[in-house]
């Protein structure tokens, strides 16, 4: 946050450089189920962002000593590949993945139904192919449906979003000029259904009224998110479908053939 | 007895005690460990400070040299924080390379100090684009007794605060005090079933569901925050703790 | 059932199959999957490719900047390949630095790009023995469905040949597209038995014997080699790939 | 040793640059039970080293591959804090503290009763916060302490104390200017009760007679040092049964409240 | 391969710069059973190669989870020497070496009787002392005696022989300057008994023909590198069969001298 | 048999050997083991010598280049020791980055020769500050039976002797012989029980109590002394072995 620049964030019109209005998200898209190997998979495009998730499990944990007998341990990988900024990231987890990926755990965690798989690991894997300032919401998100589309049970899916503050203005889902030269971010994820907040960051310089407004802000927009990653699941869902009744009918041929 | 009955007695225990609107260690729900301060007391660093909050005990270090700065920022100071988990602290860390629990720390009490504009980096600029001068803080945890967030950020602040910049060392005049501009405070709450608290110790972060920790500065604006674990809390809550803190 | 009965019974299946002059997925012998090209998906990369060879998805990137040449080479551009087969793509794959496989594979691709001549690195120097264009190649496995060296070296070439070079960005001119001088190809058989395949699957590659990758230019030439597994080839095999190739 | 000046080490009456005689140790100051979490602690000021032990254990030994089943394994882990040097040292173990926790781990054994307690550890944390030569002998005299705080049963405690050569002389316990500018250290450590030597390096340049008079002096001061170990002990002691009588009329009160 | 040159790699009369034909060998000598720990090892230079091969196994596979239950599992680590290049190397292995290792652990598979040996690991470690090209055939030659020196059973001994091009010509075993100035070098290994290539890299530039008289060069040498390989065993057997006299004659002395 | 009970059964036989005033070698208590140098094996190297004591072989290597002096020491040259304990010479010794046994060997080595001043350093400065030449000695261990840093600390000194500086590589004038000011030498002694044994065999070694090395030189001074294992000595044992050395 903070860097100086003479850039204005916010024009006359109160309409922002990008040409969104204060409270408008950047367009998101959601596809479920994109990657075979994994157990689910989602890929998200949220403005230039563009993130892959995938989950493996419930497997069992290993090694042993992380497996807990109480419950399932959720471990989310963040990772962003090399060419997803301008200049190339190394290979690998720098301090601020290992940071993101231990929030984004946690905040899965708080939806997964982990006690029905003692001993287990439940992994997920995001990977920024592209980055463009609010990738950590991105990839929650996505791993959010990702989880669905594996079949992991959950209370509920999860919804990343961030608001901030700039141009002394609270805005919703910061771009990555806003990010740069703004003056707050407050990334969360919230549960809809219960409007549990699981996930909460903030840095810049915001009044209390400020901060309460941007977590408004951004609960609300996340309801809209929320239809997204439902509509994603239900297209997912018809698609499946299709291609298990492809699949008996082969197996019945299969089975035809066979006799 | 296994770890979960351990840690099912030490939940039951806590919890009943919570319902009689007792801490364990007979604090009320708002109320902080007992402070000690020790700054100073590593001469051989430019900067230091020992930070006892209840049974936790951090020490701060911070060492100063000269070198070039960041591309975007070349006329401001670097500030570089790190945190060790040491396993003298805990028998819960190990030896090795810092994990996500001391990384996710360090990164914490950095934002804070960077947000919070606790040093007045402008002002440790030599040559600009050319030579700047380099803070290295270094928080050693000694003894973990519980919300190292905000003895960490304590600690850190107290550090710098008794930073001496060794200017004479580079002939570049005399030593000066490091410049701070705002000393602004760490707050930790955590959330144990729907009880609030403040400044947890370990046994009540161990059976805690949710924790918030918020940065504030002497005007009362927020500089930064941090969730963490894995329940969360209603926005309500949220509203309540900032308002607290 | 243990992971040893599984191995047999895939094995079984797929003899079984090869036998009846069949495939599992029903393909020739000699037949490649479906191959689909995405270029330039990744706006932020000076270059990008995504490759799906049936259900493995390679992603490849170049990241250019400016650096020294190599001493012994001072004329000409680098190129670094790199290869991470994330554990996104495979259950098999796990987190961490690169392990054998994915350093074997981004050498073979590396000298595939290298003696195949694919780019056209006299052409990179800006001024010889000070400063050259440094290409990075970094291959990004999101799907593993076997056959990781056609899948990487298609990739690679065709991220190489959506490349814009940002001259304008460093003040040395336009932008200007890579210059590719070669686009050879890689072609990789597996042997099963005593049956040789074209573009084994991942179930294929399980139960094979021994695989090879030929690498060949447009005029018919060999540029690299890499026979892989505990298997071996009889002469004949070796010569009727490299004809086929 | 052995970098070259025109530092006068020892002056015309036999003094060294701060102050002291030949055989005259630094002021030394040992507090046992200083920290809470460790299951024994010692914190040490030798001149202007300062030191913290710490001892976890007897625990089991993991990864498992180093349990042994007729003893338990030592296991020291000498560490300078980043801030306690000159330039910031960069955290983690460096080959010099390496070797110091090698040769501490195996002066330590020496009269630990290992063969109490099969397949376990006796982990010894040893942090320099501040180092001003001799902290290899301070941490191992600390440790010692530590160890008997903990309650590990051990033959006796160990001493770490150094001598060295400065100026042609043979002294006692070299400071930092001596040990740069000096001819030869020797470090080691004794278990006093028997006069055994379970701990020596040296380097330098010494004549056979010169070693001996360091050894015999080192071997001296170290009965010193001992006494200020036993009497740290001893405070500890009356600390802890005073805690003890006042925790026995806590747990009264309980008793009494919970009838 | 192919950096520019004038060195003229190939004279009028179709010799090469060390004075070889076009199909001839650089010398070769290899000796079996040179180290006293290993289970099995050779010596072999190559040229100026110089290699070390050790053998140490069936022995237990660890860490577990590399187990197999149904074979042994070949370990080969490949390293050159710090020393044993011209610009001293960071020891450890970089890229290269982890290839190189990965490709004469599945040559040497090749023809191990794994199967006799689940669960176990038969390590293979290659030291090149002196590096002049070709180190991975010499090395693999190498390994391939240690292993019978270690008496595992194999189908055969594996030979690892290089062909190239430099020139324009095809040539037999590259030396160091037609590495790196000629224009393809092709690594194989086969097993002499049967003729299967289980072995085989490519770099440069060649026909299909160009490629198959290298290939075919190759094959016939490794013949030739065969019968020294077997000769080196016939020579430790021979000492073998004598130490082993000697020991059953000491044996005799000492129950004698027992009695 | 448990590895323990191994342990005992070799522990019991050699104390009957030592007993009886015979090594299991049939060596004296203070007799060293044959000795074998081989100078100037690795001709690539600048320096090189491999040295059998008995069955332990360790191959030492020197390779020079140019570079800058250290700031404290600006006008002497530069001697950098490594170890490896490949797993090659020992089921025990496992393969990656130095452990503190490897560590420790070199350290000692090291200490050994710059206190005993093996290398006239001052003879290797080029340009005060600026230049001087580089040496980085690594020591291979192929074969490992007991007393590593005699063997090691031999093949050092061997390999320095036999160094030539590339001075005309470098257009310094013409190559010459490192100079070598001083050739002391480890002497390694092992305690078992009450026995002082000089030279330890590997099994020696695993049954001794205590180990002293002491590094001596020419005019009988000590220059470096380490003592290792989790036994100690009387003051008295370790005047008898110094006076030994």
């Amino acid at each position: 946050m903070g860097m100086k620049t003479d850039i204005k964030l916010i024009d006359e019109k109160g309409m922002r450089i990008d040409g969104r209005r204060p409270d408008q998200l950047r367009p998101i898209k959601i596809e479920a189920g994109v990657l075979k190997r994994a157990d689910g998979s989602a890929y998200l495009e949220w403005g230039k962002n563009k993130v892959l998730a995938a989950v493996y499990g419930p497997r069992e944990a290993h090694p042993r000593h992380l497996q807990d007998s109480a419950k399932a341990i959720v471990q989310c990988r963040y990772n962003m590949a090399p060419f997803s900024v301008s200049d190339r990231k190394r290979p690998g987890p720098d301090r601020r993945s290992v940071e993101i990926s231990k929030i984004i755990s946690e905040a899965l965690e708080s939806v997964i139904l982990t006690e029905l798989f003692p001993r287990s690991s439940i992994d997920v894997f995001i990977e920024v192919l592209q980055a463009n300032a609010g990738t950590r919401c991105a990839g929650l998100t996505a791993a959010s449906v990702a989880l669905a589309d594996a079949g992991i049970p959950m209370k509920d899916l999860v919804v990343g979003c961030a608001a901030g503050k700039i141009g002394d203005k609270v805005v919703l889902d910061l771009g990555k000029e806003e990010d740069n030269f703004g003056q707050a971010d407050v990334p969360l994820a919230i549960i809809p259904r219960t409007g549990e907040i699981v996930l909460l960051q903030m840095d810049g310089d915001m009044t209390q009224e400020e901060l309460f407004k941007a977590i408004e802000m951004a609960k609300e927009a996340s309801l809209r998110i929320y239809e997204l990653q439902k509509e994603a699941l239900r297209r997912r869902y018809a698609i499946v479908a299709e291609e298990e009744k492809e699949e008996i009918a082969s197996m019945e041929e299969i089975k035809e053939e066979e006799e | 007895m296994s770890q979960e009955t351990v840690a099912q007695i030490l939940r039951d225990y806590i919890y009943k005690s919570l319902m009689e609107k007792k801490r364990p260690d007979g604090r009320e729900f708002f109320e902080y460990r007992k402070i000690r301060i020790e700054p100073g007391i590593v001469e051989v660093a430019e900067g230091s400070a020992r930070v006892h909050l209840g049974n936790t005990d951090v020490l701060a270090g911070i060492k100063m040299s000269i070198g070039e700065p960041f591309p975007d920022t070349p006329d401001v100071g670097v500030l570089t924080t790190n945190a060790e988990l040491i396993p003298m602290a805990s028998p819960y860390f190990e030896a090795g390379p810092p994990d996500a629990n001391s990384i996710e720390l360090s990164r914490v009490v950095d934002r804070g100090l960077r947000e919070g504009e606790v040093v007045d980096l402008a002002k440790l600029c030599i040559e600009p684009g050319e030579k700047v001068w380099i803070m290295f803080l270094d928080l050693h945890i000694l003894d973990y007794d519980g919300n190292l967030f905000d003895a960490a950020a304590l600690a850190s602040v107290a550090a710098l605060a008794s930073t001496k910049v060794p200017a004479a060392q580079y002939e570049l005049g005399d030593d000066f005090r490091l410049p701070i501009k705002n000393w602004p405070v760490m707050t930790t709450f955590a959330k144990i079933k729907d009880v609030i608290l403040l400044d947890p110790t370990l046994d009540e972060e161990k059976v805690a569901d949710a924790r918030l920790s918020v940065y504030t500065d002497q005007n009362g604006h927020v500089r930064a925050m941090q969730k963490g674990l894995s329940g969360g809390f209603a926005y309500e809550e949220v509203k309540d703790i900032v308002k607290m803190a």
